[in-house]
């Protein structure tokens, strides 16, 4: 498969599509015709100002110069890119669902009750007790379970100052447990990749306040010692963190709640399908057994204590707010509607498949794939090749490579995801990609990629000298 | 539909399945589950699935729950019409689903987008930097309190915001201060907007950031945010500024008063009212360029010598930097921030300073229509407001919003006597009818 | 400007995208779980079986290698490819707006006022006194209008057996005469490209039913002697038929009513910017004076004669009916939001604007324009160079080209029609396509094109060897 | 909104139209026109320009005066449950703004999936050639007519239709052989469907064209089409057979039962219901391949030998042939073919054939339920039944029908004690209020 991307370039210019700023500003006399006194308001206001027929095709061909689910495979290792119903817009798009979040919870009940179902609904899947959706992505529901963890810890007279992280942990682990004000442990990867007893053993212990722990871990591995791993944790008085990114996974066939964690959060936007948006927004409600229930965000939401219907409430112990409202309403509407067109057998089928497409496709490539058995993800390593290399020339075979460099403990790590929603033929057509490109000549990698709007970006430049906007490029 | 049985999003038939698990020389899915069985679960959720036509049907039929109310409210949740395009173009599914832009050389279409973004942020902050997006105003302003922590040498750990801020923004405020270890202390307000005279009293060394927001929760434009950003200059606390995206396109310039930090809500172009769903601004100046938390959108070259665009400064970020990023932040609201982008572009200047002189108009004209009803006051506060003004009324406030209510009006009840209301051009069509119903409840 | 198309390509087997069939299909057995008895049912069915996502990426590919207004310049002559408001996709999706055409109209008041509305602004745009909605494209509004003439003339006692038609019209006028069951009577075109009234003189007579014209005609040049033209056809008992394909450069600056035109279809698809859809649907409503309005197709809609509100009525001398229904109804819709939004001032600003930029970028252009002074359009020849192979280089240059070859009277015609969508930058851009595919050398002009997603395609092989379905590809 | 005098559409700054009109070298846009002042039109219209949130008010307000009935009409009009992927698909712009494929290197993606949507009606029907789309089923019978009276020898010129047909087809039917002269005539029905010996003993030389459906207009399935057929055939007359794509995917395959031509309606697939809107089948044998109307997409190669997709046997067409061509349209309806296909792609052939068999099982559950009612009889015909059928009232049908549309229910009265009902996924889980609503008006 071979894959030229779309590109508007003007020649003359250098430039592809030119940025709106250069196809005509307009500067407006913000005074003249201002109700408000001189003082208050600034003079002028410069900005672009595109006819409407202008606005869309300058969308419309940006849009063409992007990558996406809908264009083909995008195997992003930890990142769970599914096809996005289309349904679930809709659904989102009801005007019906379009209210104020200061409205009365008399007033708002169909907004409530969606709201209750979807707590419910992630808590049994997760196989907690109670649930906040109020976190906009995963980082956001990590610090809100650490939050908890610590008003916990605080609540029992209990002063915790540590954190302990596996190496192999994803970043927003690491930055979260900081931002909570936590010092990190970092808990080297054992042998076979996952967690090393005993090295945890002389991690944890008076100070730990929690482990948090991805589980199938970053690279696919099932914390096989789970169990032993909770029970060390908690005698030394920790609480065990679920870091919900991998739980596609698992649908049906385990349960976080099951194996000890006693907090969690759920990345919506990779397991329930809502779309990525070139970067969010996404939501990472969180998850909690019976004990921590009390400290979560407030409000929640819960069946009328009198009469029918739903009301909000506040925990006992909330730890108060960490967003604005009631956190990314849009996308968890859209997650709602995921897991109930899937209902069980469809969300046990797509760890199922996820877990299928992951294994068929690691057998396909000629890269080897250090550990195993691995579930929905493996890191294949490029060996003596470049991993970043490799993937700027998967990118002329139609196919979005892997993460990769990462996680650091699989050398060149070419960290990859299909996720359920590939068939054979487009995961042939990845393996393909990754041989076609590990196979290639030096030169070829360098010189990669050559069908993409862009050709290799110098992103060292762009640090050295950052440009970040276009009065940066006028300045120049 | 012969895939009923597991997720219509997969298209494995099973003879596909068949030959992969031929390929891989295991017999069934089972066999390539790795979990032991005491936490393996073979219990149920009881959730049965339904087709996309009988939740599109639920889902109608649970929102039509909600109240069909004409909404006046406001307090940093704010809705614009937001015109067709916006849904068209932003919903281009390679837009939509598409993630962040690891690999630029074919993720030229959304950078460019969202340096665009940054750039209209740049415009309107007057400020030299302005990530890709933040979640929200108040996570915002939680990040610009740990960049403050970071950035300022002055021992303290203070941090002072008005007395009058939206508690929900406080209390995001509080948990990123927490880990911090900084104190959320409150200054006075005179009249609905900053006690200038109370700040420079209570300002020193242990501060290391002063916040003050125009407009105010209570829609109140600050009249001498210059003189706060002196205070904030002279005793080397960062100055943050609240605002809000369409208010910029007309206050003085944030740079011009002497904002460090600009954080806000960028959400109100682009959004429909949607249950507190934002978009968090954040701007600051060059100095602190490296401690800026969330993406950043750079201009580079290709190897062709083109113009391309890229994620940069990734080292500030804790996919790199780990516990020492300047954020935990990953997954952030791009999508939002196009949708702002092409809002902008659709009103241009013109269209945006327009619509933010009737924020001032319509509050204006509806206070004093409220004011001539006996048993209410409004505005409350002597100040220009922007969108909302507060309404004193002689019975308790609480029963009189539940009255409107009833006679199908959202307003806040923000205190015994206190009502506020907020108009846009999305209700400002209603207001007849408001007033109306004020009349009738009063 | 340079545009790479994107494009999808499967080396191995030399095809673009595959089709859906060589994707996958699948046989049903259509008796197996039949309701009805073996006689009356197929034994099988084979179609293709693609899950969502594959179909979802299918025709997000597809639409990526497809060249449209919102993509850029979009100059076909005659087509009046104007930008397409996006909130008009919004209006017409209203579900208050699905309603089932057999509805008693006392439960359709809606549509019918809609109906009723659009119809009169119609008819004021074009000075007529009755419009039908029904046609569902220009050439069925043709077909419509001829009809409704030839009743009209029946009725009258008045059997005519002609048809005449300037040579420089769109083919639709033939044909359409021709089905009505007219003969044709072709009318060479003037010196100045415009009808020679002698010539029309010695057409028109006792067998003349109408004249069809278009004016501005098909190179955009206003027939200055329209009142002539109207008096010898009239006098000669016949009437006069006005294309409204042009329609677009008269708004608010003459109206054909006023011209003595008797009866015109409207492209609403041209004129009032509804999408042309790959093709279609269009909607080719009809206006005719109070003479002619009983033919009319049935049933029209008008104010109630008893009461409030709108009812439909069927015309007294009605020619029946030339849709199974109200014509294509989502399209009618977007027309009348179009209107709306313009107004007065912004119909005759769309005409103003076309006008200039059609001007403008035949300024700009290094090819002769032969004939003038024209309006929205102008035919450019490329003189000793092939139309069509100019037209293919320009493919290349990030623009569509005009229309080739026609109408016939301009040598290598490329018929340009701008609309008023485009912008001096975007006008500039296609000179430069133009003068750059003009001057370009034989070799190059037959390689082209060069950055779409096909190269030159045969279309000689292509008619010579039909096929034209997967079964027929399957079959070889 | 700084453009609002003109149209909002036209990008030009004031300084862009004096740059370009300098370049022209006049001094103003109306120097442009060549209209003669006679002509010339220098009143207004009186329309008013809206902005588009007024417009979406005011239409919505419109449309909401339409009843908010449950539909249980057909006779022609059809529509299921369109699955939103084909919203989303088929509104992307690449398709939606495109026009007819005159440059096929740059329109690939549209000629191929018109190609796809040929060769489903190619299945569906059995014939060799499909076109990509005719206005409707009522034009597309109108243009079979025609092609008959082109190919057949016999020197006649009637048609040959169904006594029961929808009146408006017919109507559509006498306008095309108007211009042929041809006559149309009715064959009686026996019990709901075609009298087969009436047929053979009228058929005869001056018949070119034997025209029947199935499913009728009554809903009925025609149990001898092959026979039929089989008068055609010694008669010479070109079989043209009426269905509908969803009907189609389970009947007997129409190129089994001899027909010549196949038309009938597509948009029950991809269209909602839209007040008749439709999309007309034409397929036929490859015989007539030179006569086909509208236009075909064929296969061949580009330069590099890579299949590669164009319009093809253009010469048929109006813009090249002119008065010679086989049909005058042009615009067709390509953009529902799309929507069509992307539909039928969706279902699959599991879910279309499932959805034609509920369409059967549907209408046989809810005329039994009905027939159960006093005063009612249904089906009026002993017959199979596709989506609808009639059923016979004591009462006087439209009064029947009347009143329950004032129930909130819609159905057809075709007769003085005729009704007519029409059940499909969207208005089935609305049969116990239909039948309720009966057993409250009989
Ligand atoms: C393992 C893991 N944990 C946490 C996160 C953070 O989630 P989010 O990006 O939604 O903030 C990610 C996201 O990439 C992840 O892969
Ligand atoms: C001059 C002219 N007349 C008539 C028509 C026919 O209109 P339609 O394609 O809508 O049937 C066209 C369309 O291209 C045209 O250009």
């Amino acid at each position: 498969m071979i894959h030229d991307q779309a590109n508007y370039e003007r020649g003359d210019e250098d430039v592809r599509e030119p940025l709106l700023s250069e196809k005509g500003q307009e500067t407006v006399d913000v005074r003249e015709d201002s109700p408000l006194p001189e003082d208050l308001t600034r003079d002028e206001l410069t900005l672009p100002n595109p006819s409407e027929p202008e606005t869309a095709r300058h969308y419309t061909r940006l849009s063409q110069m992007n990558w996406a689910i809908d264009a083909g495979p995008y195997p992003l290792g930890s990142c769970t890119m599914k096809y996005n119903p289309k349904f679930t817009e809709d659904v989102a798009a009801d005007p019906n669902a379009a209210v104020h979040p200061d409205r009365s919870g008399r007033s708002a009940q169909g907004n409530l009750e969606l709201q209750y179902r979807l707590q419910k609904m992630l808590a049994d899947v997760g196989g907690m007790d109670a649930v906040t959706l109020q976190p906009p992505a995963g980082a956001a529901g990590e610090l809100t379970g650490i939050l908890v963890t610590k008003a916990y810890h605080e609540h029992h007279g209990n002063d915790r100052s540590e954190v302990v992280i596996p190496a192999s942990a994803h970043g927003t682990n690491f930055a979260t447990a900081a931002t909570a004000g936590y010092d990190v442990v970092e808990l080297p990867s054992g042998e076979d990749g996952r967690v090393d007893l005993e090295a945890l053993e002389a991690a944890v212990g008076d100070e730990t306040a929690a482990l948090m722990l991805t589980n199938p871990n970053t690279v696919g591995l099932f914390e096989r010692d789970i169990t032993e791993i909770a029970d060390i944790v908690h005698d030394a008085g920790g609480l065990l963190y679920y870091d919900g990114a991998n739980l596609n996974a698992l649908l049906g066939r385990g349960r976080p709640g099951d194996m000890g964690f006693d907090v969690m959060h759920y990345n919506v936007h990779k397991t329930f399908a809502t779309p990525h948006g070139g970067g969010g927004p996404g939501a990472g409600p969180v998850g909690v057994v019976d004990e921590l229930a009390p400290f979560l965000p407030t409000p929640r939401v819960r069946e009328s204590t009198e009469g029918s219907g739903y009301e909000r409430f506040e925990p006992a112990h909330t730890i108060g707010r960490v967003h604005g409202f009631a956190g990314n309403w849009l996308v968890l509407i859209k997650a709602y509607a995921y897991i109930a067109r899937l209902g069980d057998e469809g969300l046990a089928d797509a760890a199922a498949k996820a877990v299928l497409n992951a294994n068929y496709l690691a057998e396909r490539i000629d890269l080897d794939v250090p550990h195993g058995p691995f579930h929905h993800e493996f890191a294949a390593t490029a060996s003596d090749r470049d991993a970043a290399d490799v993937a700027k020339r998967m990118l002329d075979f139609g196919v979005h490579p892997p993460t990769t460099k990462w996680p650091e403990m699989v050398p060149e790590a070419m960290l990859t995801e299909p996720t359920e929603i590939e068939g054979q033929s487009s995961l042939d057509d990845l393996a393909e990609a990754f041989n076609l490109a590990y196979a290639d000549t030096d030169e070829a990698l360098d010189a990669a990629p050559n069908r993409t709007a862009a050709a290799r970006i110098d992103q060292v430049g762009a640090a050295r000298d950052p440009r970040l906007s276009w009065q940066a490029l006028d300045a120049e | 539909m012969s895939r009923a049985d597991g997720t219509p999003y997969a298209p494995h038939t099973d003879a596909e399945t068949a030959a992969m698990l031929a390929a891989i020389g295991v017999d069934d899915e089972e066999a390539l589950f790795d979990i032991p069985e005491p936490v393996a679960f073979d219990g149920d959720f009881g959730i049965e699935p339904r087709t996309e036509r009988e939740i599109r049907d639920e889902c109608a039929r649970i929102f039509e729950r909600n109240d069909d109310l004409t909404e006046f409210l406001g307090r940093g949740h704010y809705a614009h019409y937001v015109p067709s395009v916006v849904d068209h173009l932003s919903d281009r599914a390679e837009f939509l689903t598409s993630y962040t832009q690891y690999q630029p050389e074919v993720s030229q279409g959304f950078l460019q987008a969202l340096f665009e973004y940054q750039s209209m942020l740049v415009e309107l902050t007057g400020l030299d930097v302005a990530n890709c997006s933040m979640y929200d105003a108040a996570t915002a302003l939680g990040e610009a309190a740990t960049l403050a922590d970071r950035v300022r040498s002055t021992s303290g750990d203070t941090v002072l915001v008005p007395e009058q801020l939206r508690e929900g923004k406080r209390a995001v405020l509080e948990n990123y201060c927490d880990g911090a270890d900084l104190t959320v202390e409150t200054y006075p307000m005179a009249d609905g907007t900053a006690d200038v005279d109370a700040i420079a009293d209570r300002a020193g060394d242990d501060v290391v950031m002063l916040y003050a927001e125009s407009p105010t929760v209570r829609g109140c434009l600050e009249e001498r945010l210059a003189a706060i950003g002196d205070v904030a200059d002279e005793t080397d606390a960062l100055f943050a500024l609240g605002s809000d995206v369409v208010a910029l396109s007309v206050l003085e310039s944030p740079a011009a008063v002497g904002a460090d930090v600009v954080v806000g809500e960028a959400g109100s172009l682009g959004l429909p009212t949607s249950y507190g769903m934002g978009l968090g601004i954040f701007a600051c100046r060059d100095d602190f360029l490296r401690q800026v938390p969330g993406r950043l959108v750079g201009a580079s070259e290709d190897a062709n010598g083109d113009r391309a665009y890229t994620l940069t400064l990734q080292t500030r970020e804790q996919h790199i930097r780990k516990e020492r990023a300047t954020s935990n932040i990953c997954t952030n609201q791009a999508w939002v921030a196009l949708r702002a982008a092409i809002h902008a572009a659709t009103l241009g200047p013109d269209g945006l300073v327009d619509l933010a002189n009737d924020c001032v108009r319509e509050a204006e004209a509806l206070a004093a229509r409220i004011d001539g009803l006996s048993g209410a006051t409004a505005p409350v506060h002597d100040r220009h407001h922007f969108r909302e003004f507060a309404v004193h009324v002689d019975q308790p406030a609480p029963a009189v919003a539940e009255d409107l209510e009833t006679e199908g009006f959202a307003v806040h009840a923000i205190d015994d006597h206190l009502l506020q209301v907020c108009v846009t051009d999305l209700n400002a069509g209603r207001t007849d009818g408001l007033v109306a119903a004020f009349e009738g409840v009063l």
